[in-house]
C-alpha cells in the first residue's frame, strides 16, 4: 500500500514540523512576536552543522552539542537587543525587523555558501529502514526525528509546567504587567524565551540539513509549514502544534504521491480549509487571558 | 519610623494627571487605609508605589531609600507586593501555580503554600483549579495569597470588596488581622469605606487626585466622610 | 430627523482647501517630469535608458501598493508576489492564448487580479498581525504551486508573451517603457485620489483607531478590503509590466517572495503613510541595487540592515526627514479650513492652554 | 409609549458568565433631556451605555429609539440613526487635524459630504469651542481637548442622543467648569444627553434627572440632589453597613 506508506511517513515527517512550530509558538505565546526569521534561522543551524561535520568531523548528531549552545546564545543577544527594542516601537515594527532578518541571514548565508544545495551526511543512516509489513517500511532517520520531536515538545511542556522560570514564562504570557508585580523581569524572560526557541530550531535545523538538500532560501517552507502547525493546532497547545505538524506531515506525503511537482500544495490547502472552517484551530486554547 | 514615603507625587497617565501632589506615609506594622471614589486616583497611587507608574514629580522612599525609578520587579525583592485591581490572576495557571508565581523573587518569611492555605481555607480545595474558572471570592482571596508569596514588608491591596458579594468580603477582611499580626505593614485603597475603617490605624480620603481628608477612625464623622467622598 | 447643527450652521459656510502652494508647484513639476519622460524615446532616452527607467517605474508602482496597504490600511502582506504573478500570466493568457490582444489582456489581467484579492480576502482578512502577513504568503504559495499544475500555462517551466511578437526591439522597448509610465502615473494617481475622496479619510481613521472610526460610521471591515484590492490590482498591473519586459514568464521568478521584500525596503527606505514615499523610496532602492549590486547579495544585506535601523530610528524614512516630519505635502490628502476664521469668543482655548503652561 | 420619549429601555438585562451586570432595566429618556446615572464601580453602567450603543447585546429586553425598536440594530446602524458616543479615555485619530477627524464623523455616519460635511464639522468644532485648535494635529490636544473632540467627533454626526462616557474623568478642577459649558452647549442645540459620571457634583450641576444603578438595578431615579441624598445611594456608595457610630463603638 503506497498510501498508507505515505501516511506513516507523514506522521513522522509532522515530529519535524512540530519541533520547527514550538519555538515560533513559544515566541508567540510570551511575548506576541511572530518572528518571521524563524526559517531562515533554521537554516543557519542546518549551515552550522554542515560545516562542523565537514571541518571537524563530528558526527551529524553530536553537532548538536555546539549547535543548540550557539543558536540559544545568539537567541539571548537577539532578543536583548533587536528584538525588545522593536517590541517597544510602533505595531508593525515587530514584523518588519524580523521579516528584515530574514533577508539579511538569507543573503549572508547564499553569499557565504553560494546557492548550491548542501547536506550533512549520514552515511548508511540516511538509507536505512525496519520493514513493518511488506509494503510498509519505516525508516530509522525519519523515526529517529519524529522521537526527538516529541521529546523536545514533551520536554518543553513539563519545564512551563514545572519548574520556575516556566511558570514565569507562563505568567508573563498570561498578564506581563501582573508578572512584574511578583518580581518577575519580563525582558530576561523575553531573551530566555527566545533563546530556548532558537535552541529548539537548532535542534530542527541539523535535522532538516540530514533529512534533505537545503539552500539559504530553504527556510522560507520551513517558516510556513511552522506556522500551518501553529495554527491547525491552535495557539498556545503545544500539543496541538505537534497534532497541527503530523496533520501537515500526512499532507506533504500524501499531496506528493498526488502533486509530484508541487509536493507541498496539499498541505497549504489543508491549512487554508481549517483556517477557513475552523479559525480558532483543532485545539483551541481552553482559556484565553 | 516611616517604612513608606510618599512626597508631593505628581502622576500622568499621557497628559492624563491622576494625581496632584499626594503626600503620605506609613509606618512599620501600621495599617492605612486610602479611601476615595473611583477615579480619585486610588488605585494610581498604589500602582505608583509598585512601580507601575511612574510620578513625574515628588518621590517615593522605602525604608528611607528613594525607589521612584525602580521597576516593578525590583520593588519585590525589597518587600512591596501588589494585589491589583481587577485581581489580575494568571487566568491560564492553576490557583496553586499562581501562588508559586507569587514566591518567584521570595523573601525569608512566613508565608508559604502551607500558610496561605491555613489562611484562607477556601483555597485549599481549589487549588487546582485553573484561575479563569474560580469565583470571584477565590481568585481575590488567591491574589492575596499571591502577594504574601513573597512575604513583603508593605503589602497593598486595591479594592479587594470590588465585584463580591458582602459574605465574601467579611471572609476576606477576616484574614487580614492574621497578615498583619506577621508585622505586616498594609495600605489598603478602598470603595467600601465600611471595611476599611474596621480594619484601618489611619484613613486618607482622596478626591479627584488630592487628599481631602485625614484622620483615625474615631475622629471622622459620618458627614465628613460623605462630603470628602462626593465633593457635595 | 433633528439634524442639530442646522441652525448653527446658518451663518457660516466653512472653506476648505485641499491643496498647498508646495503641492501646485509639486503638481507642475509632475507633469513637466512626465511630458519629458514620455517625450524622452525621441530626443535623450536610449534603449537603456528606457529599460532602466521602466525598472524603477515597476519599483514606484510596488512600493506604492504595499504603501497604501501597510501605511494607510495598516495590514502586512508578505504575500503581494501573488497577485505580481497572477498579473504577469493574466495578461499572457488573455493575450496570447485567448487572443485577445494586448490592451484587452492587459485589462482582463487587472480584473482577474481585483477578483482573486477579493475572495482571498475572506480567508486572510480572519488572521491580524504577524499571523496575517504569513497568511498572505501561504496563500502566494498556494496560487504559485496551483499555476504551476495548469498545463495550459506551460506548467512550471512558463510560458513566453508573445503579444510584441513582430515588433522590433527599439519599438518594443520604447512602448513598453511608455506604457510602464502611463501606469506609474495611473497607479500613484488612483492611490492619490483614493487617499484624497472620503474612503481616504476612512483608512487613516481605522490606522489610528480602529474601534473610533466604527462607531463613527467608518466601515472598518470594507475600507480595509477596498485597499486589499486596490493594492492587488497594483501589484497585478507591475506583473504585466515585468511580462512586457521579460517576455518570458517564469513561476519561481514572478511569485518570488522577494519582490516583497523589495516593496517593504522601498516603502521603509522612503517613508511609510505618505504618497511621496515610495517614490523617493523607488529611486534611493533602484540605485543601490544598480550601483551596490556588484557586490553581490552582499547589497541585501546592506538594505536589511538599513531597513531595520530605519524602522526602529527612522519610522518617517527620508521624505520625513525631507519634508520636515509631514509639513510639506506635494500629494495633500488633508483638509486644511481656512475660513471663515474662528472669533475670538470661541477660541478661549489657547488662552486656557497658556494658562497651563504656567 | 408618549410621543416625547426619545429612548425607551424595558426590562433590559445581561449577564456576563455568572456576573449579572443588569437586571431587569426599565427607564426613558425624553427628547432634549440630560439624563445622568451613577453608582458605585461594577454598578453595571458602562454595560449599559455599551447595550445602548449597540456594543453588546441583551439577554433579555428591548431598547426603542424614536419610536422604533433598535435590539437588535448592529452598533454601525446605530450611529447612522443618531446615536453617539464619547469613550471614556479619548481615543482621537492622531495623525490627523481636529478638523479632519470631526469630518470623518460628519461623512461617515452623519452621510454629509463634500461643502455639506465641511459646514456640518464646522458647526461642532464651534459648539465645542475647538476652532481655534481646527488645524492642529489631534495627537498634540491636551486631555481637555481631547476630550471636547469626542463631544465633537459625536455631534458632527447629527445625532439625537448623545452618550456620555465619564467625559469628566481626569480633567482638573478649573477645566472642569468649560467642559460643562461645552455640554451645556450641546443641550442647547438640541440633543439628548445620557451621561455617566462619577464626578458626581460636575453630573448633579447639569442633568435635569438622574439614576443611580447597583449590582446591575436601578437603585433611585428622580432629581439629582434627591437622589444623591436618599440613604440608599449613599449607602451603597459608602459601604454595606456604613454607620460611623457603630464603627466608632466597635
Amino acid at each position: 500500500m503506497e498510501w498508507a506508506n505515505a501516511v506513516v511517513q507523514g506522521l513522522l515527517l509532522g515530529g519535524l514540523y512540530a519541533l520547527l512550530a514550538a519555538g515560533l509558538s513559544l515566541m508567540f505565546g510570551v511575548m506576541r512576536l511572530v518572528n518571521l526569521a524563524h526559517g531562515a534561522l533554521a537554516i543557519v543551524a542546518a549551515y552550522l552543522g554542515y560545516v562542523l561535520v565537514q571541518n571537524t568531523g563530528l558526527p551529524p548528531f553530536a553537532t548538536i552539542i555546539v549547535v543548540i549552545p550557539v543558536m540559544a546564545a545568539l537567541g539571548w543577544v537577539l532578543q536583548s537587543t533587536l528584538l525588545n527594542t522593536a517590541l517597544n516601537k510602533q505595531a508593525l515594527a515587530p514584523i518588519l525587523v524580523t521579516f528584515g532578518l530574514a533577508v539579511i541571514l538569507q543573503n549572508l548565508m547564499l553569499q557565504l555558501f553560494t546557492a548550491d544545495y548542501r547536506s550533512i551526511q549520514v552515511g548508511d543512516l540516511a538509507g536505512a529502514s525496519i520493514q513493518i509489513t511488506p509494503e510498509i517500511a519505516i525508516g530509522v532517520f525519519p523515526l529517529i526525528t519524529f522521537i526527538v520531536g516529541v521529546i523536545v515538545i514533551a520536554a518543553l511542556q513539563q519545564y512551563l509546567a514545572r519548574t520556575k522560570t516556566g511558570r514565569a514564562m507562563r505568567a508573563t504570557s498570561d498578564d506581563r504587567e501582573a508578572a512584574t508585580l511578583m518580581g518577575i523581569d519580563n525582558k530576561r524572560i523575553y531573551a530566555l524565551a527566545t533563546a530556548i526557541a532558537l535552541a529548539i530550531v537548532g535542534v530542527a535545523g541539523i535535522f532538516i540539513g540530514i533529512k534533505t538538500q537545503f539552500n539559504a532560501y530553504s527556510g522560507d517552507t520551513y517558516l510556513i509549514f511552522a506556522f500551518e502547525a501553529v495554527i491547525i493546532g491552535g495557539l498556545g497547545s503545544l500539543w496541538g502544534t505537534l497534532a497541527g505538524g503530523m496533520i501537515l506531515g500526512v499532507a506533504t506525503t500524501v499531496g506528493a504521491q498526488l502533486f509530484p511537482s508541487s509536493g507541498t500544495l496539499l498541505a497549504d490547502l489543508v491549512f487554508l480549509a481549517i483556517l477557513a472552517f475552523l479559525p480558532t484551530g483543532l485545539f483551541p486554547k481552553v482559556v484565553n487571558g | 519610623m516611616a517604612l513608606l514615603e510618599v512626597e508631593s507625587i505628581d502622576v500622568f497617565y499621557g497628559d492624563f494627571q491622576a494625581i496632584y501632589g499626594i503626600s503620605l506615609s506609613v509606618d512599620e506594622g501600621e495599617t492605612l487605609a486610602v479611601i476615595g471614589a473611583n477615579g480619585a486616583g486610588k488605585s494610581t497611587l498604589l500602582k505608583t508605589i509598585a512601580g507601575l507608574s511612574r510620578p513625574s514629580a515628588g518621590d517615593v522612599r522605602f525604608d528611607g531609600t528613594s525607589i521612584a525609578t525602580l521597576p516593578p520587579h525590583k520593588r519585590v525583592p525589597l518587600g512591596i507586593a501588589l494585589t491589583p485591581e481587577g485581581r489580575r490572576m494568571f487566568p491560564s495557571m492553576t490557583i496553586e501555580e499562581n501562588l508559586l508565581v507569587g514566591a518567584h523573587k521570595s523573601r525569608p518569611g512566613p508565608w508559604n503554600l502551607e500558610s496561605v492555605y491555613a489562611t484562607f481555607p477556601l483555597l485549599s480545595d481549589r487549588r487546582s483549579r485553573l484561575a479563569n474558572n474560580a469565583s470571584g471570592g477565590e481568585q481575590q482571596a488567591a491574589a492575596i495569597g499571591r502577594a504574601l508569596m513573597c512575604n513583603p514588608r508593605l503589602l497593598l491591596l486595591d479594592e479587594v470588596s470590588l465585584g463580591l458579594a458582602p459574605v465574601v468580603v467579611e471572609q476576606i477582611y477576616a484574614s487580614l488581622p492574621t497578615i498583619t499580626a506577621q508585622g505586616t505593614t498594609v495600605l489598603v485603597v478602598e470603595q467600601d469605606v465600611m471595611h476599611a475603617l474596621r480594619v484601618a490605624d489611619r484613613v486618607q480620603c482622596l478626591l479627584e487626585g488630592r487628599t481631602v481628608l485625614e484622620g483615625t477612625p474615631a475622629e471622622l464623622t459620618r458627614d465628613q466622610i460623605a462630603t470628602a467622598y462626593f465633593g457635595i | 430627523m433633528s439634524l442639530a447643527l442646522s441652525d448653527n450652521t446658518a451663518g457660516h459656510r466653512a472653506q476648505v482647501h485641499r491643496s498647498t502652494r508646495a503641492s501646485l508647484v509639486g503638481l507642475v513639476v509632475a507633469v513637466i517630469v512626465v511630458v519629458s519622460l514620455a517625450y524622452g524615446p525621441f530626443a535623450f532616452l536610449t534603449k537603456g535608458n528606457q529599460q532602466n527607467l521602466t525598472t524603477l517605474f515597476i519599483y514606484i508602482i510596488l512600493g506604492t501598493m504595499w504603501n497604501l496597504l501597510a501605511g494607510y490600511a495598516g495590514m502586512v502582506s508578505i504575500g503581494q508576489q501573488a497577485f505580481i504573478g497572477i498579473g504577469a500570466y493574466g495578461i499572457v493568457y488573455a493575450s496570447d492564448i485567448l487572443g485577445l490582444g494586448l490592451w484587452i489582456g492587459l485589462a482582463l489581467a487587472l480584473v482577474i487580479s481585483g477578483i482573486v484579492a477579493y475572495l482571498v480576502s475572506f480567508l486572510a482578512f480572519r488572521l491580524s498581525g504577524g499571523y496575517f502577513a504569513i497568511g498572505t504568503w501561504v496563500i502566494a504559495e498556494v496560487i504559485y504551486l496551483l499555476t504551476t499544475q495548469i498545463n495550459t500555462l506551460g506548467a512550471g517551466a512558463g510560458i513566453s508573451f508573445t503579444a510584441f511578437r513582430g515588433y522590433k526591439p527599439e519599438i518594443r522597448i520604447a512602448v513598453v517603457y511608455w506604457i510602464a509610465l502611463a501606469a506609474v502615473v495611473v497607479a500613484v494617481a488612483v492611490t492619490y485620489l483614493l487617499l484624497r475622496s472620503r474612503l481616504g479619510a476612512g483608512f487613516t481613521a481605522v490606522r489610528d483607531d480602529a474601534t473610533a472610526a466604527a462607531t463613527l460610521g467608518v466601515n472598518v471591515t470594507r475600507s480595509r478590503r477596498i485597499a486589499w484590492v486596490v493594492a492587488a490590482m497594483g501589484c497585478g498591473l507591475a506583473g504585466t509590466l515585468l511580462a512586457m519586459t521579460t517576455l518570458n514568464v517564469q513561476p519561481g521568478s514572478v511569485f518570488k517572495i522577494q519582490w516583497t521584500a523589495f516593496m517593504i525596503f522601498i516603502v521603509i527606505i522612503g517613508g511609510v503613510g505618505t504618497i511621496e514615499g515610495p517614490i523617493i523610496g523607488a529611486i534611493v532602492f533602484y540605485a543601490l541595487e544598480r550601483y551596490i549590486g556588484d557586490v553581490g547579495f552582499w547589497y541585501l544585506v546592506i538594505l536589511g540592515i538599513i531597513a531595520i535601523a530605519m524602522v526602529l530610528f527612522l519610522p518617517k524614512g527620508l521624505w520625513g526627514l525631507i519634508s520636515g516630519n509631514g509639513r510639506l505635502r506635494l500629494f495633500p490628502t488633508g483638509y486644511r479650513l481656512t475660513s471663515p476664521l474662528p472669533t475670538p469668543i470661541a477660541n478661549g482655548t489657547p488662552d486656557s492652554r497658556e494658562g497651563e503652561s504656567s | 409609549m408618549s410621543e416625547s420619549q426619545l429612548l425607551s429601555v424595558r426590562g433590559l438585562s445581561k449577564k456576563f458568565g455568572r456576573v449579572v451586570t443588569a437586571e431587569d432595566v426599565t427607564f426613558d429618556v425624553r427628547e432634549g433631556e440630560a439624563f445622568g446615572i451613577v453608582g458605585p464601580n461594577g454598578a453595571g453602567k458602562s454595560t449599559l451605555l455599551n447595550l445602548i450603543g449597540g456594543v453588546i447585546d441583551p439577554d433579555a429586553g428591548s431598547i426603542e429609539f424614536g419610536g422604533r425598536d433598535i435590539t437588535r440594530l448592529k452598533a454601525a446602524n446605530r450611529a447612522k440613526v443618531g446615536i453617539a458616543r464619547s469613550f471614556q479615555i479619548p481615543r482621537p485619530f492622531v495623525d490627523m487635524t481636529v478638523f479632519e477627524n470631526v469630518y470623518v464623523g460628519s461623512s461617515f455616519a452623519g452621510g454629509t459630504r463634500g461643502q455639506h460635511g465641511y459646514d456640518r464639522a464646522y458647526a461642532a468644532l464651534e459648539t465645542t469651542g475647538l476652532l481655534g485648535l481646527a488645524e492642529t494635529p489631534a495627537g498634540q490636544l491636551r486631555l481637555l481637548d481631547r476630550k471636547r473632540l469626542e463631544l465633537a467627533r459625536a455631534l458632527a454626526t447629527g445625532p439625537r442622543l448623545i452618550l456620555l462616557d465619564e467625559i469628566a474623568g481626569g480633567l482638573t478642577e478649573k477645566e472642569i467648569p468649560p467642559l460643562i459649558d461645552t455640554i451645556r452647549g450641546l443641550l442647547a442645540s438640541g440633543v439628548t444627553v445620557v451621561w455617566i459620571e462619577h464626578i458626581v457634583h460636575a453630573l448633579v450641576s447639569v442633568v435635569d434627572r438622574l439614576m443611580c444603578l447597583a449590582e446591575g438595578r436601578i437603585l433611585a431615579l428622580g432629581d439629582p440632589h434627591e437622589v444623591m441624598r436618599s440613604p440608599e445611594v449613599i449607602e451603597v456608595y459608602l459601604g454595606t453597613t456604613f454607620d460611623i457610630d457603630e464603627g466608632r463603638a466597635s
